[in-house]
């Protein structure tokens, strides 16, 4: 999309959906609204099923998600609009000797399973389990692809790891907690923690937009169909150039950087 | 019982309730106009109580109950619906501690008028000037009107308090033990005052001070408790001559040459 | 009239029509108590009903899994008996410690500090009481669950940081509470103890506490409703987590922080379960008071 | 004898342990004092940081809106509170009998004190911001703080009312002036300055509170809140959204300075009280 | 003075302070070994203050200051390092308002053994019944010992905190005025008790009542405040005999005919 001109768009877009998606979807109605004073973005949130539910019974115009749409909401009036690409790495305290997890060790380590470090080649020491909270959808695509859960066997992370409500808390709690391990999107790992190889593969653009590395997903703002006026205009702006340069590379993959799937 | 003085009040077999606790009982006297009636008797006989009963300010206790009734000027005041505010600005009160409000000595004098609805600067002024006047106050102070009225010394707090029941034109005023906090000095200034009133006001002074009494008052009525736990009775009333001459009963006598009390 | 106003005595006081309108007036103001705590009770249990009926009493109130799902909230289960735990097991633990402590400071105060040095303390204590939970949290969540982990070697997160948490929360109802029980007390009573020879200490712990003994019941017992609705400072340290636990070093969640922790997003089912657990604080504070309200009868007798 | 000794030996170990259990919380509260405010003073002594606004995803944002509504939720709370708990206070103290009536109106007061401020959150969430439908905005957490400091409000303006000498009522009254007047012209005005001195404990607790408005005022904006009915988020509750949170990156920097901001106003508030509270009691 | 009897306690030039305000001022005094002595005098000359000074009860009032000397058996009680709390249990005192604890009769009179240390159970009975019986009471509660010592009426309230006193076998004894909160016969009682309790102890009474201070002591000391303001001085020591019959200071003797105080 063309970067928008001052002024050219007015009116209200009600937007509202996924945690996930609500500080990018905030900060670009800041910025889209400072570029067009006569526009007027109300973004909240409510998780990615309320957006999508709003977004059906006409209440918002465009609904987040962190997620792709489910059978029932997949109605043919919704159009898709992927605004960023997200990759789940698992990560652990830097002084924790273990760099790579398989699959069935990351899954019986948050299953609660393998409580104890030792049994996963670490140190004699209690395994302390970082997750998201109950409304992430990091959570519910690392439950899914992490976990092996599906609709008919639920699979949750076992009682006693502690709940975030964000990335940076996980981060945060892994990187001061010895024995911790956790779950943050891709922008997030810095020196604070030490990302571990899942299934033997590092996490990466690359494998994951080969699906080598299969823990990934799309951000995205659904519309019912094609948006029009302020509400095209906010969606272009979402994914145009400076925004996804400046603000959606700190914590996701800029969305031109994905080419396959 | 004297036929020179019309009476302004006429007090009737009135008792009083303190809940279950009779403070007084059966009570008959009567104030005569344009005169000083003096209350004595020991502590605790229901002077106070008495004097009271007379502007219905017992009204304020709660749990309080009478029987019989207060004539003023040919109108019992305990019927129902009696006009307790109108009859209070008939008939003031000055009493034992010098209540002055923490206001100007002017607000201090003007608060009655100013209820009565006055609000004339001049007016008021008038009233101040002249109320301050008749209580002998108005030179003492008339330099600073707008101080506090909690700033005097107790004896002009006491004319002020006396000062502020004139501002009303009651027809009576009720005294109870104005001078027993404060000194001599000022004690004989407000016997003097009372002597001057006599002239415009009825008058009704409990007291302790039994040269007080035959100083100021011109009728004079002796309560007495018989035993612990009694109501409070009428021993004797009549002319202050005749009862610190010559009393007709003989525990007014043994009470006034201090034998008791 | 008179005859009868003489014969029942009138009753004094009664006020007129316009001092009558304003008595109404005021009583409304007063009576709004009245009514917040009617809506209250009323609408959290409109809102908590949905759970208790679809999910019954068992699963809400004596089942600890709580698996809640956002997208589909009937699916999920939601039993608080892991937060009840939490919140029973760290208000206990706050008091075994609090209490005296508080109690203790509340006799420094009253006995053995000059009286500038209690003035300090008492000074330090109200002011204690006016920081802001969040700063508390803050303040635990920083330095105590660090210290915690170095200590133990465990995450730091969990109950026994929460309830070192709500000492400080509780510590200055139950210290001013108890200090003022104490400084009540008849001083014949310590006149007597110590002409007979009795040192400080014997002084207070034969004669001030057991004579105090129901104020200071209540200070602990108003200390322990602190406890109980303290919700931030306890949700950023107590870990979050969904078990029921009784080991001091394990994550769990109190009714409270688990409330702020999932109300954000909760629906249907799953929002109605969390206002369940409200309404499980509301009973629980409604028993303290009562039980308050009979000791001080008690004393009273 | 030697039992005697005992006993003051004892005595001196309890004279000990009870100088370090009061010298404890002393030291505690200090710790915490200095600790936050030597965190945080940096920061929030930084014009840029407390005149700027903040940032939902970029570091360096400042808390400029979050001063302003927690200023603006204490003005409308107290504009709330304070006229009810006067009224109420004169009910109970000049108008009400001991009875039913009054005992359980001080049963609800004494239960609203004790109730977890998570529950009047809640309740304010669907009374004020979901049935009246006014939203997340600031008149909803007003309202929702009223209630919850009225007991605090109430007990204190009523202990100013009853600190009114009877001889001022008497004195009124005896001057033909009726009850509410009496009220109005001498028991009110003498009553304010402990009434006012009362109101600003509670002002405190508006300020700290954090439970009860994160559901009914709101936890973040960008620009400075205007209307009661705006969304708004006090100090308080930004404190505990931008650690719970953590969106931005220099978030502990935000909340650091943010905590000693609140903790400076707050000891403000206090040390104003207790000075005026002194002043008063000089009078 | 008193060559038969020998000193148990001599006050020496003493002078005690409350702050900056002198309240007694340079007393010398006998107190003579199994005898009563009396201390009278009019309100606020400090009878009560010298009295306390004999076993350090004004310890616990802050500011309060003693010039002058005590001896008991031979030593100071004023030097540095003096054994107080053993002072308190050999000069007990009983006060002018009955103070039992709020615990049961057995435990008021066991309550100053228990502080000795004796744990006993069947001593402690013996001790608890044999002081009870002295202070002639034992037949009047001895079915009741587990009530509540606050369940008593006055005098017996009264008795039992002499009880709870004769329980620590003291070597001297003070009351301070021991029979003004308690009827007339109860006061009989207390004082038939006291002329018993003089086989075994030294005792100190002060008293408001001339009556009293003549039936029940062998001693009186005549105490005064010349001027108002003025620190309590003694007037006048002796033979109680003497001093009713034939006081040397005319003071003494217009205190004791009722003339003023
Ligand atoms: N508000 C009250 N409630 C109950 N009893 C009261 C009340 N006021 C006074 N009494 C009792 O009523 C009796 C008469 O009291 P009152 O004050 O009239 O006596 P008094 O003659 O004025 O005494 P004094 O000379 O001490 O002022 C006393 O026994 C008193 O205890
Ligand atoms: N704790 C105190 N602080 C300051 N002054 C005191 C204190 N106790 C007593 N006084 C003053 O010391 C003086 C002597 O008081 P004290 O109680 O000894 O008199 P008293 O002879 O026992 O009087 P009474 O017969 O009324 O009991 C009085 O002027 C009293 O006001
Ligand atoms: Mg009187
Ligand atoms: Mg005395």
């Amino acid at each position: 999309g063309a970067p928008a001109r001052k002024g050219r768009y007015s009116g209200t877009v009600k937007v509202s959906g996924s945690t996930t998606v609500l500080p990018l979807s905030q900060e670009a109605a800041t910025e889209f609204m400072a570029l067009n004073p006569r526009a007027n973005v109300e973004v909240q949130g409510g998780g990615s099923s309320v957006g999508v539910a709003q977004l059906m019974q006409k209440v918002v115009d465009v609904g987040n998600s962190s997620r792709e749409l489910k059978g029932d909401e997949n109605n043919g009036t919704l159009v898709d609009h992927r605004i960023a690409f997200d990759i789940i790495v698992i990560v652990v305290n830097p002084s924790n000797p273990v760099d790579e997890l398989s699959h069935e060790q990351v899954k019986a380590i948050f299953t609660g399973k393998v409580d104890n470090w030792k049994k996963v080649g670490g140190p004699d020491k209690e395994v302390v389990c970082v997750v998201r909270d109950q409304a992430s959808g990091t959570r519910e695509v690392f439950d899914e692809k992490a976990l092996d859960s599906t609709k008919e066997h639920p699979m949750e992370s076992t009682p006693s790891a502690i709940e975030c409500a964000s990335n940076g808390v996980v981060r945060e709690i892994v990187g001061t907690t010895r024995n911790a391990i956790g779950y943050i999107s891709f922008g997030y790992v810095n020196n604070k923690v030490k990302a571990v190889t899942y299934g033997g593969v590092e996490a990466s653009v690359a494998d994951a937009s080969t699906g080598r590395y299969p823990m990934a997903r799309y951000l995205h703002m659904f519309t019912r169909g094609e948006p029009e006026g302020a509400v095209k205009g906010y969606i272009d702006f979402v994914l145009s150039d400076p925004f996804q340069t400046e603000i959606v590379s700190q914590e996701y993959i800029k969305i031109k950087d994905v080419t396959v799937k | 019982m004297n036929d020179l003085t019309e009476n302004k009040m006429e007090i009737k077999n009135l008792s009083m309730f303190y809940g279950d606790f009779k403070a007084i009982e059966d009570i008959s006297l009567d104030i005569p106009s344009q005169r000083i009636t003096a209350l004595i008797g020991p502590s605790g006989c229901g002077k106070s109580t008495l004097v009271r009963c007379l502007n219905r300010m017992n009204d304020l206790i709660q749990g309080c109950r009478v029987e019989g009734e207060v004539i003023l000027d040919a109108e019992n005041m305990y019927t129902p619906g009696y006009d307790v505010i109108g009859l209070r600005r008939r008939v003031g009160m000055v009493f034992q501690r010098p209540n002055p409000f923490p206001k100007s000595i002017y607000e201090n004098v003007a608060y009655g008028p100013r209820l009565l609805g006055i609000k004339d600067k001049q007016r008021l002024d008038g009233i101040v000037e002249d109320s301050l006047k008749k209580a002998a106050l108005w030179d003492e102070v008339k330099a600073n009107l707008q101080e506090s009225g909690q700033n005097l010394s107790g004896g002009q707090q006491q004319r002020l308090c006396i000062a502020r029941v004139i501002a009303v034109e009651p027809e009576v005023i009720l005294f109870d033990e104005p001078c027993s906090a404060i000194d001599p000095v000022a004690t004989q200034l407000i016997e003097d005052l009372m002597a001057d009133l006599k002239k415009n006001f009825t008058m009704v002074i409990v007291t302790h001070n039994m040269q007080q009494a035959a100083r100021v008052s011109d009728f004079t009525a002796f309560l007495l408790v018989q035993v612990q736990g009694d109501p409070g009775r009428l021993v004797e009333y009549g002319d202050t001559n005749t009862i610190f001459t010559n009393p007709s009963d003989e525990r007014t006598e043994r009470y006034i040459t201090g034998r008791f009390g | 009239m008179s005859a009868q106003a003489r014969q029942a005595g009138i009753r004094l006081g009664a006020l007129n029509a316009r001092e009558r309108n304003v008595k109404y007036l005021m009583f409304a103001c007063a009576s709004l108590s009245v009514l917040a705590i009617m809506l209250i009770f009323l609408f959290i249990l409109r809102e908590s009903l949905p759970a208790i009926r679809q999910l019954g009493v068992r699963n809400l109130f004596l089942s600890a899994d709580w698996s809640p799902n956002v997208s589909n909230p009937e699916a999920g289960s939601y039993g608080m008996l892991a937060f009840i735990n939490g919140t029973i097991m760290t208000t206990l633990s706050a008091m075994l410690i609090g209490a005296p402590l508080g109690i203790g400071a509340a006799v420094f105060i009253d006995q053995f500090a000059p009286p500038s040095i209690a003035q300090v303390v008492r000074r330090g204590i109200e002011l204690l009481a006016g920081i802001p939970s969040v700063i508390i949290g803050w303040f635990g969540l920083t330095l105590l669950v660090p210290f915690i982990a170095r200590l133990t070697g465990s995450s730091g997160y969990g109950m026994l940081a929460a309830s070192l948490v709500l000492v400080v929360m509780a510590l200055p109802t139950i210290t001013t509470l108890s200090a003022e029980t104490l400084r009540s007390l008849p001083p014949e009573l310590q006149e007597a103890s110590v002409a007979m020879g009795a040192t400080r200490w014997q002084t207070v712990y034969r004669v001030l506490i057991p004579a105090a003994r129901e104020g200071l019941l209540i200070a602990v017992i108003l200390g322990m409703g602190r406890a109980i609705g303290e919700t931030m400072a306890v949700q950023m340290v107590i870990g979050n987590a969904r078990q029921l636990t009784f080991s001091p070093l394990q994550r769990t969640s109190t009714l409270t922080s688990r409330i702020i922790t999932d109300m954000g997003e909760a629906t249907g089912v799953f929002r109605s379960a969390l206002f369940a657990q409200a309404l499980v604080l509301l009973i629980l504070a409604m028993v303290l008071i009562v039980s308050i309200r009979l000791i001080s009868r008690e004393r009273k007798h | 004898m030697s039992a005697g000794k005992d006993g003051r030996r004892s005595d001196r170990i309890a004279a000990g342990v009870f100088w370090v259990l009061g010298m404890a919380t002393v030291a505690l509260l200090l710790f915490i004092i200095v600790e936050i405010l030597a965190r945080g003073l940096l920061t929030a002594l930084n014009p840029k940081f407390f005149l700027g606004k903040p940032e939902a995803m970029k570091a360096g944002g400042g808390i400029l809106p979050m001063i302003v509504s927690t200023l603006y939720l204490v003005v409308l709370t107290i504009a709330i509170s304070l006229p009810i708990s006067i009224g109420a206070a004169i009910y109970m103290s000049e108008f009400a009998r001991r009875g039913r009536v009054s005992g359980s109106i001080r049963f609800c007061l004494d239960s609203l004190s004790t109730l977890p401020s998570i529950v009047f959150g809640l309740f304010g969430m669907t009374l004020f911001v979901i049935y009246f439908r006014w939203g997340m905005c600031l008149l909803a957490g007003a309202c929702t703080l009223a209630i919850l400091n009225l007991p605090i409000l109430l007990r204190g303006t009523e202990e100013a009312i009853r600190l009114v000498p009877n001889t001022y009522r008497e004195a009124s009254m005896s001057l033909g002036a009726s009850k509410w007047t009496t009220i109005r012209k001498v028991v009110l005005p003498t009553a304010m300055p402990g009434i006012m001195t009362a109101t600003i404990l509670p002002i405190g607790r508006i300020m700290g509170e954090s439970a009860a408005i994160i559901y009914t005022t709101g936890l973040f904006v960008r620009n400075i809140p205007l209307n009661p009915l705006d969304t708004a988020a006090p100090l308080a509750g930004y404190i505990w959204y931008a650690q719970s949170e953590a969106l931005v990156n220099d978030y502990r920097r935000i909340v650091d300075g943010g905590a000693a901001l609140l903790l400076i106003m707050v000891l403000a508030v206090y040390f104003l009280a207790r000075y005026l509270g002194k002043r008063y009691q000089q009078k």
